[in-house]
């Protein structure tokens, strides 16, 4: 994946504003090993290439001092517009500032800044954690109400990636609320949630953590993954505890194809929901709005946040959702 | 000058006889094999802690799920063995784990069959290690250096190679071969590590390669002015190192049904860990590999008492690198005999002490 | 005179072994006194608890009639003990002015090295023992022999009251121990007490006033030199008198009996025009089957060098071997242990054994594919020819597993020689086979070598010892790596001067 | 046998003479600081290849990026240096980075003033540093295991006060000391890495303590015999790479304006490779803190050439492994020599054969 060189000298302006030989300047703060970042940027360059554009992208590798480096260079390179993933909210405060006195627009994605950087930059696409966490957590209390009745205790375990760590905290509090939402319905039930556990986003980390506490807890009810990418993990870890099968409901987020398929295949299986957060998706309205910042078109963007809109998949609607091809659930529209 | 033919001097020394009963009947095999003591001790203190503290813990299930997850840092915790052993080390293999589990996730799924995808990996695997070998003992990299720019090239190519994150394994003859599977009442993970430490063992007492590398450990230039193959042995062991990461990335893909470079970060410290807490010296010629092994559980153990009993991931690091400590220092920092010595020394003072009032 | 020194039942023991068992020692005041003992005797423990590098179990330590206690060696530095350890303590990578200062470098200011007053100290330091090195160069970079004489200096330099010396001589040429004895002579002349240890009785002699025997951790005798002979302080060192042995013969003056008697007209090996860069220049002679061949010169003339290329240790840049007629590459000391070459190293402890491994398992380490099938060690037939080797060899160990490292000096270098018996090498190359090794089993390797000739064995011994290469069969004398003169066994006289003479 | 008493042969040394001009003139000074000069060169012939691949990188933008972004591995690096130089090695200190921008932004919040808020963090980052040391000195632990420990040990403790997710700075005053302001042109974090290299290498070469380093690293028995304090200044030398590791901690809260646990993951073996790409060796007693940077900057400016042209970051792993295999090659494990041993051997055989001819 060779990135296009050199700033945008070969363009007219003119030409830019309809997104032909607009150079886009990507910060990733991750991509080597995950699905979910390489679908989103290859939504941002198929959308970028559809009107002509180029997209350069840097991967930071989890690292936001190297982010800031890369921001830099990006800068450096003279890129009319810079798209940022960024690794923390306020790391990348020094970056922001530079691109600021550059001249050059920012367009943020998939993960925030902090409410005092966002008055510099021109849009936030991504989707609701909260909200997104809410879909996941109201489907999973449904089918746990279907399965274990509306008296009980219902102990939930949620598995993020690090302590401390924002998108853990946004997408788990977004489950519990829609959860409760849900179960409040139903005085007769108690909701126990254990302390969350971490894999660091990683199947195999997460395998032994889910594996102890379900063994502590064999009337474990309720799973909640907060990344695809660890259920691999989870599974192997509740069925060494010898609770996975029908005595538990596993929720997780991401809509990875895989689970989507798992869901299709097994439908009265653990798995009863994967909120989707639609990558591709987020790629491309954030090179839109990319396109829109350069054309200082605020109105594409009129809160400064573009929250695109994310489903739950359930074994009830997965079949709609699967697609062989792709990786993660697209918006339905637009496939 | 005539030749003054004395007779020869009465021998200052008198050999006390050695003994020369032979010591290779099965029972004294097994014997051999046994690790220390107190290394066993160690082991066996924390399993009575588990069992005060948690109901869960002494379990037939979290004992055998216990086992069948240690497996995995086990194999790679035997070949750090050998390499530590000669005086080096190996930082490359957790990526070469993560590399394994991705070649063998593309093999199968591009139709291959079981048995063959797992020696194509294994090769790979081994090839990377054979790379170690070959910076370390051509190049002159020091073993650090050499396979921790090893550690980032793996992992880069399996990137690479992986291209797209997850990579589903659904060849169910793998992953019962590797992970669901059991043989006589044992999971197959277990048995596979069972049979490697126990190939480990006899090789490291009673094989002439297991002699040399104790030999290289040792001290290399007597080994080298013996004639041993020191370069050659080199390579083997770095090549075994990613021979048995490549082991247990089989383990681990049948595991989580799945190829995938994100895993494996950091085993080699913890494979690195369990075989100094195992006994075994950095600077290389001592230790045994069944002493690693129980080692691993030593670590493992502790975890999964900290995670029974639900104390939260923070503070579990925090105990980790205490338990880390003071096992290494009961085991190879001679911390026993030293914790005796002061006993015996302060003991004995107080003694003479009184006896002089 | 007044006892400078006066220690009182000192004890010290390691893991399993007491290496001393109540020592009581006077020195008195201005006086050189020596230690003599056995290899595994406890002369440098002593010395290093005396030092302060080791604490004592038990026991006083009395310094000008004040009772001292060190912890570190510091505290005895600042007490004015002084201490040339058996090992070179020096520090490879650093300049030779600061190897002499070390431990106390001179200061500018509160923190800053004051180089100029280092340098020149360094140098009054060398001058003093007679040596002129650059200074500044990295003491690594010099030879064995001017790296003992740096560390000379470095214990010289400070104002000492007691200066310990442990087998200082060991690695240093003849002319320049005659040096450090004018110059220890007239330290003691000043006042300043000397504790000296050496395994060569004629160096006792003529330096010491009196003599304190150790044997197994016990003082056994206390002699002065003036009113006894080696004999009496070799009996004591042993145990049993050694009268009519080879020993003793070789104490009294005898020149030691002929090594090689083997010798026939067999060519064996040939060398020509054999050159390592600058250390070995155009080397050529042959060797005989069954000859014992010396090669004598003074420390840093290259015959470690040359002993090394003829065993594939180290790399030739030039010239031929040829074995058995058959021209020879020699890529590895492997290639030449596979045509029956084997080597004693001189550094015993770096080269020789691998220290946690048993003695059974050093014995066979160049011949496992013998002890093994399929690779897999017949430990019954290692241990019973280990166990032969012990017996035939005298070697004083409690059983064929005790590890290397806990034995005597002789004692490791029979077992390095067992391992080249063991391996049915037909050519033995002994690098300073009998450096550091005491007395007694000095003899007892000479005893051995014999043997191996009369059996029709060939040895090629270099060394620097005089006494060493008067008894092979024909000797060539090394300078600045050039063969500069070829000698046959009854061609020297028995003060060896005909060798000496060639040595510059 | 008689006694030797020999008339001394003329010595076979043969004395070079020694300077004796005193070696501290100012330029002296300078001369003695500058590294052994190929390393630059090698530093020299990537930007040259930067220039030519990159019409970005030579601009003053870019350089002052790149210098900024490397003065927090640069300050971890000399602080690593002065470990391996005694033969240790510290990898605790990515957490102990951690610890301090979790330290600080927690100070701060509370309200603490800047000033004393740094010194706290510096003290804290000290003393995490120093129970490296007593591990490594009292219990005899061997250095990778005890920082490997601590490294454990410090991330959990980092996690439990952090408490929340990350921890905002806003402390402007803090923030301009440490990221944003400049002194004299220089941005602040470059003007604290410089100042701390020119320390480190006056204190690396002309001091006591400097000086005794090289000695531990060299051959520590011989370090301890003559009388030097060997555990005191080891226990120094790790606190001082604790307390370094906090001032880069520092740098990089104030540059990520935050306190976060999840800082600094793996900075431990960045600055190690630098600190041997420098020339250092990990048995110690070698090396000098200025080839340190050096090495640093060789690694950040090929990382910052390759984003330059945009090559992605799969292959940058691979390539980052083997440049440092490559610069290892060429400075700590001899290549240069080897490598012009092996062209002049080559040449002069040939030209020998064809002599013959
Ligand atoms: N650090 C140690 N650990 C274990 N045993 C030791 C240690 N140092 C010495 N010994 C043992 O103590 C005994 C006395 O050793 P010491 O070095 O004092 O003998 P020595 O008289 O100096 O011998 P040599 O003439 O060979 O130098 C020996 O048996 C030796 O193996
Ligand atoms: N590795 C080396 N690098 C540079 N110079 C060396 C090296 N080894 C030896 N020399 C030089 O070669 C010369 C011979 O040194 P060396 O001490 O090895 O001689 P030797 O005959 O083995 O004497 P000895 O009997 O010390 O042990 C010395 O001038 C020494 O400085
Ligand atoms: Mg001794
Ligand atoms: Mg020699």
């Amino acid at each position: 994946l060779t990135g296009c060189r050199g700033g945008g000298t070969t363009a007219s302006s003119e030409d830019k504003a309809s997104g032909k030989g607009l150079v886009i300047g990507w910060s990733q703060r991750g991509i080597s090993g995950s699905d979910w970042w390489k679908t989103l940027v290859d939504g941002g360059r198929s959308q970028a290439s559809s009107v002509g554009a180029t997209v350069d992208v840097l991967d930071a590798n989890g690292d936001t001092v190297r982010q800031n480096a890369d921001i830099q260079t990006l800068i450096t390179k003279g890129v009319d517009v810079l798209v940022i993933n960024a690794n923390d909210p306020i790391g990348i405060a020094p970056s922001i500032a530079a691109a600021k006195a550059a001249g050059i627009p920012v367009v943020t994605v998939n993960s925030n800044l902090d409410p005092s950087l966002v008055p510099d930059t021109f849009c936030y696409v991504a989707e609701d954690q909260g909200a997104t966490g809410a879909l996941a957590g109201a489907v999973a209390a449904k089918k746990a109400v279907e399965k274990f009745g509306s008296t009980g205790e219902i102990k939930i375990v949620g598995i993020g990636g690090f302590p401390g760590d924002v998108l853990t905290d946004l997408r788990f509090n977004g489950f519990m609320k829609g959860f409760n939402s849900v179960v409040s319905a139903d005085p007769g039930i108690t909701v126990n949630q254990l302390p969350t556990k971490y894999g660091s986003w990683k199947p195999d980390q997460a395998l032994g953590p889910i594996r102890d506490v379900a063994t502590a807890n064999p009337d474990l009810k309720v799973v909640y993954s907060m990344s695809d990418v660890m259920n691999g993990g989870v599974v192997q870890g509740l069925q060494q505890a010898g609770i996975y099968g029908p005595g538990i409901i596993l929720a997780s987020y991401d809509g990875g194809m895989v689970s989507v398929k798992t869901m299709q295949d097994d439908p009265t299986g653990p798995l009863q929901a994967d909120a989707s957060n639609q990558p591709w998706d987020q790629g491309t309205t954030a090179v839109k709005m990319a396109l829109a910042a350069y054309n200082k078109d605020q109105t594409k963007c009129p809160d400064k946040t573009l929250y695109i809109k994310t489903t739950v998949v359930t074994p009830d609607n997965a079949a709609s959702y699967y697609k062989a091809d792709d990786t993660y659930v697209r918006a339905q529209d637009s496939q | 000058m005539t030749n003054n033919t004395l007779t020869g001097p009465p021998r200052s020394q008198s050999p006390q006889a050695p003994d020369a009963r032979p010591a290779t009947t099965a029972l004294d095999v097994v014997k051999h094999l046994l690790p220390k003591s107190y290394l066993l001790l160690v082991l066996l203190a924390i399993i009575i802690i588990g069992y005060y503290v948690s109901p869960d813990f002494l379990t037939a299930r979290n004992a055998q799920n216990v086992i069948a997850a240690a497996s995995i840092t086990a194999v790679l915790a035997i070949g750090q063995f050998f390499v530590i052993l000669t005086g080096g080390i190996d930082l490359s293999v957790g990526s070469t784990l993560a590399m394994s589990t991705v070649i063998i996730a593309l093999t199968l799924q591009s139709g291959m069959n079981a048995g063959l995808a797992t020696g194509v990996t294994l090769a790979a695997c081994a090839f990377a290690g054979l790379i170690n070998g070959v910076l370390i003992v051509w190049l002159r990299i020091p073993p650090f250096i050499a396979t921790l720019a090893m550690m980032s090239a793996i992992k880069g190519f399996s990137y690479i190679i992986q291209s797209t994150s997850l990579i589903q394994i659904t060849n169910q003859a793998f992953i019962n071969a590797f992970s669901s599977g059991s043989w006589l009442w044992v999971r197959n993970p277990v048995a596979i590590f069972i049979i490697v430490a126990v190939i480990a063992a006899l090789v490291a007492k009673f094989s002439t390669f297991g002699r040399s590398l104790y030999a290289i450990g040792g001290n290399s230039e007597a080994a080298r002015l013996s004639g041993l193959p020191v370069a050659r042995n080199l390579l083997i062991t770095y090549t075994l190192s990613g021979f048995l990461a490549g082991l247990a990335g089989l383990i681990a893909a049948a595991q989580l049904q799945q190829g995938s470079s994100l895993i494996g970060v950091g085993y080699e410290l913890d494979a690195i860990a369990a075989v100094v807490v195992g006994g075994a010296s950095l600077m290389g010629g001592k230790g045994d590999p069944i002493s690693a092994v129980i080692g691993v559980f030593v670590l493992a153990t502790i975890i999964n008492i900290m995670n029974l009993v639900g104390i939260s991931s923070e503070p579990q690091l925090v105990i980790k690198g205490a338990v880390i400590i003071i096992a290494v220092f009961l085991s190879s920092a001679g911390g026993v005999q030293r914790i005796s010595g002061f006993f015996s020394s302060h003991f004995g003072r107080s003694r003479s002490a009184a006896a002089a009032q | 005179m007044p006892d400078e020194l006066r220690l009182t039942g000192i004890t010290k023991g390691y893991l399993g072994v007491q290496a001393l068992k109540g020592v009581d020692l006077t020195v008195r005041r201005g006086t050189i006194h020596a230690l003599a003992g056995q290899n595994g005797a406890g002369k440098s423990t002593l010395i290093k608890i005396i030092s302060g590098a080791e604490t004592p179990d038990g026991g006083t330590m009395h310094l000008g009639g004040e009772l001292k206690r060190f912890r570190e060696p510091i505290d005895a530095q600042n007490a004015g003990i002084h201490t040339i350890y058996q090992e070179l303590s020096l520090v490879p990578s650093l300049s030779v002015a600061e190897n002499i200062f070390l431990g106390q470098l001179p200061r500018r200011g509160r923190t800053a090295v004051d180089w100029s007053t280092m340098q020149s100290g360094a140098r009054a330091a060398l001058d003093r023992v007679g040596f002129d090195l650059d200074v500044r160069r990295p003491v690594g970079s010099f030879s064995v022999a001017e790296q003992q004489a740096v560390e000379l200096a470095k214990a010289l330099h400070k104002d000492a009251r007691l200066l310990l010396l442990d087998e200082p001589t060991s690695t240093l040429p003849l002319p320049d121990v005659e040096r450090l004895f004018t110059v220890l002579r007239s330290v003691a002349e000043q006042g300043v007490t000397l504790l000296y240890i050496s395994h060569r009785m004629d160096e006792l002699y003529s330096l010491c006033h009196e003599v304190t025997v150790l044997r197994d951790g016990r003082k056994t005798a206390e002699f002065d030199t003036t009113t006894s002979t080696p004999s009496d302080v070799v009996t004591a060192m042993v145990g049993k008198s050694l009268q009519g042995s080879i020993a003793d013969a070789a104490l009294r003056g005898e020149r030691s009996p002929r090594l090689g008697s083997g010798k026939t007209g067999d060519v064996l090996m040939a060398v020509s025009d054999l050159s390592e860069d600058e250390r070995v220049e155009g080397v050529s002679f042959e060797l005989r089957k069954g000859e014992v061949l010396g090669i004598s010169g003074l420390i840093g003339s290259g015959q470690s060098e040359l002993a090394g290329l003829l065993a594939g240790a180290r790399r030739k840049s030039r010239g031929t071997i040829k074995l058995d007629d058959k021209a020879m590459v020699f890529k590895n000391p492997r290639d030449a242990i596979r045509r029956g070459i084997g080597l004693l190293p001189q550094d015993r402890k770096a080269e020789g054994f691998v220290p946690d491994m048993g003695v059974a398992g050093n014995i066979t380490l160049a011949s496992l594919p013998m002890f093994s099938r399929f690779s897999v060690i017949d430990s019954r037939a290692e241990k019973r020819v280990a166990t032969q080797m012990v017996e035939r060899l005298g070697m004083k160990v409690s059983s064929v597993n005790q590890p290397m490292k806990t034995l005597s000096g002789g004692t490791q270098q029979k077992g390095i020689l067992a391992r080249w018996l063991a391996r049915s090498s037909r050519l033995l190359i002994c690098d300073e086979p009998t450096r550091g090794v005491d007395v007694g089993a000095k003899e007892d390797m000479y005893e051995l070598i014999r043997d191996f000739a009369r059996a029709g064995g060939t040895v090629i011994i270099s060394s620097s010892e005089i006494t060493e290469a008067m008894m092979c069969d024909r000797v060539l004398v090394m300078a600045r790596g050039r063969v500069v003169a070829e000698f046959e066994h009854d061609d020297i006289d028995p003060q060896g001067h005909a060798l000496i003479s060639e040595f510059a």
